[in-house]
């Protein structure tokens, strides 16, 4: 099979549905003649054109709400928030037209959208720029949000979302572009709403998504050593969450440590950690452990960036305390 | 707007223009009642004294194509584009016979059958998604266009100036209709623009601003569809103020101290269906006894639809969680 | 002592911080001529004129923006938000310069502001009117966020509001200005940190804070008749959560229901529950329930609107659940 | 701006104007390199090209007691309000010592004592945080001002509009300062804005639009001046286009490829730097030598700071928690 990286495989989905659909496009800052600010569409202007392929001016109320509009005429638009950050502009036209827009119309007016871009900590960047704010978009119903953590994930389900008839909130992760990961030739579909079992283990359940799964799937591999046997689920999905396939492992474990790289407070993290504690409420053997960012905004020097975000360490010493060692 | 010109409309046309406003004006009288009576909860924003702005823009819409959005204060703007009053007075009760099923309420009236994509809560919000509705034209290379009502009080949002600048950049079939009322909620609109003048913010856009008179339906007719034809033929988006009053309060709750009697009275003698009728009298095309038949029928409309929505249904408890997701 | 309204409470706060502070001001959409939305500043334009009580344009992100800049150059605003709805649009500039000022500026850049008004369900409203956005403000380094349920509790933490040099998010709600309480005439502070214990109890403790105070009271109520001794607690503020208080009620209990009105994925609401399910782990004798929004927009048909809500029976039923009844 | 009329200003204040243009060339071109030796990490924007508008402008300010807020590229405004270049380098270094301790990095360079309020990451959130900068000074009745500076593509921002707008209704002392460097990013201007002269957007607010050309430092310096003035005395916000250009990439990562050689090679023919020191060259109040000598000093300077950034600690690992509350 052939290996291509993150990146690669979101430009294919893109390209493969905007072929396959002529309603589908792409809009946002410098994605058409720039070919992304992270490269993402690098050569689907030249291919789609300006028409397809469309620059916008430095606006993301603006031209987020210009997609959802869009989006309710028929068309399928794809929105590149440059990052997440960004996207706080836009905040209220997702929550309150993107996600209500079906409620609120009894069932007439469907939006079709997915809002896509880098979203949580990259490098050197501070406060302003380096923010994972996957928890505000888990928070809304009327909205899927789902955020991959490998080539072949994010292409099917990157695909699966510009067909789908909601609003998706697909998260990517600068840091993550460049990884690699073998994607099959042909075209595949994975659902929005299903978790994956990144790594089958027995001891100890640990529950990530995007970027640190190479964090816990690094930890799993030093628990390894200690002779401890690490089970992965990658959650993909963050609204829904598929509880059941969580559930199962934890109920087959009975520890858990849940790895998030958001703030703590009212997060996807604290929120999956209490769903576990509640519904595996008898299987535990332990609190189950949450490692996420420290409570601070991202400081710009780069010891103190690293040690605000979740670490090998931290994961191991979670896990190790959840069994008690 | 001279009665003379009044020559170069078909009857019927100007008769259902007047037809179309006293039914908003006695629609929503009813409404009103409704909420006096407690049968209406929550907000409820008339639009008396406004209808010609709605009335006569939306007849320059073909609504099998063209898309209809404005704010909160949305019943005129949607017995304007031919929604059935039952529906909408049952959507007032919360029914599921409502346009929205019970679930929008005032500020939220859709029919897509008839081009009203909403009824929007959040000051200025439709003004990017309507802007957004214009890109299916040019995307299809389809012929139609979307006005976009907004008050006063949006025109100083961000997102007009970030989507006024993009309509006219990517060409986007567009009306944008400012409907200044005067007030934004308590608020005497000078005291929160550093112009009188709102037509001249299309100017930063390279956008033509026009005032237009709100009071007079075919003035308001006129400017919009050559506005509209604009839109549609060559790309140019247009942003028109229609001077216009509100006669009641921002919503039911509001006993509108901040202006006075007088104003409002003085507001009251243009009265937009008091205009035009007389102006049919005058060109002899109504007759008095004509006028009182149509106030009968729209009387008996709205009555009627109170009486729909009282005898509609509830929604289920289940369709709680209906339409979440498609 | 003398019995006030919610509103009156804060008005009270207000006044006096305005009359003790020349550079307290207050700033948003109709808070002076036309004495405010919902009445709460009533009566202050007249007092202290229009360059303390200040209309704005319907500008969320402009005014709200501009009260943090007042705050960086040393005034003290307090931002009516109409209802915090609307706050959404404010939001990048609450979360990008509000909350990281000090921290961004190495320490240099205090912004002392209140950020408060209306949130969470009120009647009739529908999808975008009817919203409980505390989770996205609790979630936010750099900032305190409050939530005081009575009059008592909101005239002393409004004052010591003001008068921090932090910015606060200060959460009230529509249904709340109306209640009433006894509030002492002479001045008095709160803090910003404590979570108040408003009933004492054995058998249970419910977690709850603002509007739905008053459900859970009703509900322990009838938890009474059946013989079942509930502790409430407030928590107050949600930002920081007074952990040992919640603890040390749990550790004599053993059962918890939260409650809360936002909708529950990644919420405050389910964060408490995960705090308590693992920092009291080896106290609880059932899982913690969380009664929270049903995880849809709000519908305008009012039974439906109250069926998306917490309710008496709902606290009850999750209580009876949390004793094995 | 004809070097005759240099003979009006102060010689000592022309060589300041000129010393404080080939700093921010030499520290930048110091950042680069260091940039490049990956002592400096994540975005770095240089400000090369521009310089005569931060020095001009910022000479305009009474820096004890009025403000500056920019975006991002800020080292040149910082530098123009007199920051320690030795306390600039080593921020950009992540050093405790760094002017906001190594927390901010290149896009949050403040020093309060010297007026400079930041440094912006995000595009055109800093115009309302500016804008009520200067409302302390009406609310206080003192007299001072703001210097609000953003991008062409900063402009189309919500933000702006809102701002704008109510700078105007309040009669705040701000002047608004979009240094076109003709991108944002990879986007010319013209594809992103409805009009060719974007000065002429005050007009929407009411506010004075003036387009300066941003390689003049004297020029920026005159127009900026008088637009203090009357915003101090008068309460007049202006809103002002420089039309500058950055030489450098966006940031240190862009190859900057959607520009031709020619253009560039055509900018640095009007370089800032060289038209005053060819025009005090011209008028004989500067030598070649002395040039050169203020050129070394600069170098000088540079290097310096980097010396100071590389041999300054580390911020301890417990100041992570340090300043997220007061
Ligand atoms: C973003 C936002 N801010 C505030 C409100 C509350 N609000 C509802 S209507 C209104 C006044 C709007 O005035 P205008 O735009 O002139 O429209 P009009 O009511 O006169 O039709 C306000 C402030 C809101 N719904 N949305
Ligand atoms: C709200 C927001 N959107 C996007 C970005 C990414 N971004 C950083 S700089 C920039 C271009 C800004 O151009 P301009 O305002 O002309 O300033 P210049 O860089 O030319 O100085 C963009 C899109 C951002 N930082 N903030
Ligand atoms: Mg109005
Ligand atoms: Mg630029």
């Amino acid at each position: 099979m052939p290996i291509i990286t993150y990146r690669e495989a979101i430009r294919q989905a893109i390209d493969e549905e905007m072929q396959r659909d002529e309603s589908v496009f792409i809009l946002g800052e410098e994605v058409a003649q720039y070919d992304g600010a992270y490269k993402v569409t690098q050569g689907l202007w030249k291919k789609y054109g300006s028409e397809r392929v469309i620059d916008t001016p430095i606006v993301e109320a603006g031209f987020t709400g210009i997609a959802i509009g869009a989006a309710m005429a028929g068309l399928r638009p794809i929105v590149e928030w440059m990052t997440f950050n960004f996207s706080l502009l836009a905040l209220d036209q997702v929550v309150n037209n993107a996600a209500k827009m079906l409620y609120m119309s009894g069932g007439q007016i469907k939006v079709p959208i997915v809002f896509r871009g880098p979203n949580g900590p990259a490098e050197f960047l501070s406060s302003q720029h380096s923010q994972a704010f996957q928890s505000y978009y888990a928070h809304i119903p009327g909205l899927k949000v789902v955020a991959p953590s490998t080539p072949y994930d994010a292409k099917g389900m990157l695909k699966s979302a510009i067909r789908d008839d909601n609003p998706v909130v697909f998260l990517e992760a600068e840091l993550m572009y460049a990884w690699q990961g073998e994607v099959p030739e042909g075209e595949y579909l994975l659902p929005l709403n299903k978790a994956d079992i990144k790594r089958q283990g027995k001891d100890i359940t640990l529950i990530t998504y995007s970027k640190p799964i190479k964090v816990v799937q690094e930890a799993a591999r030093q628990l390894e050593k200690e002779g401890i046997s690490s089970e992965i689920i990658d959650l993909r999905s963050l609204r829904p969450i598929d509880e059941e396939t969580l559930y199962a492992s934890v109920r087959k474990t009975n520890r858990c440590v849940v790895c998030d790289e958001s703030w703590p407070v009212a997060s996807v993290g604290s929120h999956v950690a209490w769903l576990i504690s509640k519904n595996c409420f008898d299987d535990l053997d332990a609190p189950v452990e949450l490692v996420c960012s420290e409570d601070v905004p991202m400081p710009y020097n780069h010891t103190l960036e690293l040690a605000v975000q979740p670490s090998v360490e931290k994961v191991v010493a979670a896990a190790r305390k959840v069994l008690y060692l | 707007m001279k009665s003379s010109s009044l020559s170069s409309y078909p009857i019927d046309f100007l008769k259902k223009l007047l037809k179309d406003m006293l039914l908003i004006r006695r629609f929503e009288e009813k409404c009103g009642q409704m909420y006096g009576l407690q049968k209406i909860g929550g907000f409820c924003h008339l639009y008396i004294g406004q209808e010609a702005v709605a009335v006569g823009s939306i007849a320059a819409l073909d609504l099998n194509r063209d898309y209809c959005l404005t704010a909160y204060r949305d019943h005129g703007h949607a017995l304007a584009c031919g929604l059935c009053p039952n529906g909408l007075m049952a959507e007032l009760f919360g029914k599921a016979t409502g346009c929205s099923r019970g679930k929008g309420g005032s500020m939220h009236m859709f029919d897509i059958t008839k081009g009203m994509y909403g009824g929007n809560g959040i000051v200025g919000a439709q003004i990017p998604i309507a802007t957004g509705m214009a890109m299916r034209f040019r995307y299809k290379k389809e012929k139609g266009v979307v006005l976009c009502f907004f008050g006063d009080g949006a025109i100083h949002q961000g997102v007009f100036h970030e989507s006024l600048n993009l309509a006219k950049l990517w060409k986007l079939p567009i009306v944008y209709i400012c409907e200044n009322n005067q007030y934004g909620m308590g608020t005497d609109f000078h005291r929160v623009s550093a112009v009188e003048d709102l037509s001249i913010k299309g100017a930063a856009y390279n956008i033509p601003g026009k005032q237009v008179n709100g009071m007079d339906v075919l003035e308001v007719y006129e400017e919009v569809l050559s506005a509209v034809n604009q839109a549609k033929e060559e790309g140019i988006p247009t942003l028109i103020e229609a001077k216009t009053y509100r006669y009641k309060g921002h919503s039911m709750s509001d006993p509108g101290k901040y202006r006075s009697k007088e104003e409002l009275e003085s507001y009251k003698q243009q009265d937009p269906i008091l205009i035009l009728k007389n102006q049919m009298v005058d060109a002899k095309i109504l007759t008095e006894e004509e006028y009182q038949s149509y106030d009968e029928e729209c009387k008996n409309i709205s009555n009627e639809s109170v009486r729909f929505a009282e005898q509609s249904p509830e929604p289920s408890l289940s369709s709680l969680y209906e339409d979440v997701l498609a």
